[in-house]
């Protein structure tokens, strides 16, 4: 399950949970391209705190829109993965933008600005 | 201990989230650490979604069989399809190598289910099927290391 | 939907844990009542029991076998064991009959089984083995009667 | 997985939790059965508030239970099973014996002291 927020400043938080393997990317992946390809999105952080588990797949459709970003010189932050999670980045190449820290403090990195709820 | 099951399924994608599930509940009394638990899960995944997808192309109509087998703390599984087979198995095991990208596959599945297990032997032949063979051996059970 | 898995594993107690885990994320499609989900769970549970203990009486190296299809909302499922069969079907099938009372089992196992599901038949054959045959209806899904 | 808890004048309570099968049952029934043989049971609670899942076998091991009471006449209550468990003991003729309440009710029908925690 994906749960997707526009943040200000051309940010959008996509927010994971349950399982996320290849039948459940395919389920996903066009509500999440739209939702980037609405507005100008120059960043998107992945919130997978509440993600219970993740296999190549996942790493399939973070690329994938890591490659919509290209044209505009977007920024992606992957937040909270497990461990496992964690070596799957590592494998890919994508350990760089894995960060174990708060939505806020991703928000800050990425220079948006950070709203009280 | 000893234990042994197989589990044949439809080649539908739902049938990830079965496989998964089985194969968890079926090591579930090794006691594995979180850690091992979900590389185990994770190398099932990867197997079975590519006998899925690349070997029956989800036909919706094909079987996909999983087999295990624990002896002590160490779990055998062969995942087996009588699907296409692979074409180059040297080349499909490299990072990054996938004959899907339009499909957004990362063709990282190998390189996981390599990293991810104790030993990996894969056997395909053209139009014949593929297996893919595993071992993952678990840690013996100690007080600290487990979340009971 | 349509969907079909077989589930074989040896005829050890644990493994009534791995059926029902099985059989359960097998029909989670469906999206079942929490009433519909329990007494599919129990059926799977008394029929697989039987195998094991009755069936095999927990030999550790035989195999019980189920299998089981989806058609639209129906389920049907057959648990097949190739062990020692039933001496009288019709009198095994009355309320409280049971061959193991030093083991307390109820002899409710094939009352629950007839209750709950829509449909049951049994074939067994002494020396040769049991094979049980269910079928069970899912209500439609109507947006108040679901958990989500 | 059973806690059971011996309570005065007799009453012995036993909370199940997780799934009781063939299984589970052959796991818990020499506790359960030395716990009721230590000291005078009169009766015993079964309190199926948590248990999540409960086949047979269930019947059989309360059966049981009952059994070995019969000698000292003893009661025995079982508490808080889900529709379906409710069935089985329908089937089983315990229907009589099953209460919808809490366990300090129960206590209160059998005629022990409610102690406060
Ligand atoms: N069971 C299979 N049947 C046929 N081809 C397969 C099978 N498994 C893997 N392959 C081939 O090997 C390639 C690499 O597999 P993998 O590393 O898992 O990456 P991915 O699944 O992301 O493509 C696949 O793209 C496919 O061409
Ligand atoms: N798979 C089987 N193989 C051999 N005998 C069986 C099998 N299933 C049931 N039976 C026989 O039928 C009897 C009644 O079964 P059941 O109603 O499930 O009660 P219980 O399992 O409590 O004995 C069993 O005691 C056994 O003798």
């Amino acid at each position: 399950m994906a749960t997707i927020t526009q943040l200000e400043n051309g940010i959008v938080l996509i927010t994971l949970a349950g399982e996320l393997d290849n039948h459940e990317a395919n389920q996903i992946r066009e509500e999440v391209s739209t939702a980037i390809f609405t507005g100008k999105t120059r960043a998107i952080i992945w919130d997978l705190y509440q993600l219970g588990f993740m296999d190549s797949a996942g790493i399939g459709l973070i690329l994938g829109r890591m490659r919509d970003l290209v044209p505009v010189n977007g920024e992606t932050l992957i937040l909270n993965p497990s461990p496992t999670m964690q070596k799957l980045f590592q494998f890919s190449g994508l350990g760089e933008v894995v960060r174990i820290c708060t939505v806020e403090e991703a928000i800050d990195e990425i220079g948006g600005v950070v709203h009280e709820k | 201990m000893k234990n042994e099951m197989t589990l044949s399924f439809l080649a539908i994608e739902q049938n990830e989230a079965l496989a998964r599930m089985a194969l968890t509940c079926f090591i579930a009394p090794l006691d594995p650490t979180l850690d091992e638990l979900s590389e185990f899960k994770t190398i099932v995944s990867e197997a079975v979604t590519n006998a899925i997808i690349h070997g029956y192309e989800c036909d919706g109509k094909s079987m996909v069989k999983v087999h295990a087998t624990i002896d002590d703390r160490s779990v055998k599984m062969t995942v087996t399809d009588e699907g296409m087979g692979i074409f180059d198995i040297e080349q499909a095991m490299e990072p990054m190598f996938t004959t899907k990208p339009q499909m957004e596959r990362s063709g990282m599945g190998f390189t996981i289910m390599e990293s991810f297990s104790d030993g990996i032997r894969v056997d395909s032949t053209l139009g014949n099927g593929t297996i893919v063979t595993f071992e993952k051996n678990f840690s013996p059970v100690t007080e600290v290391s487990r979340m009971r």
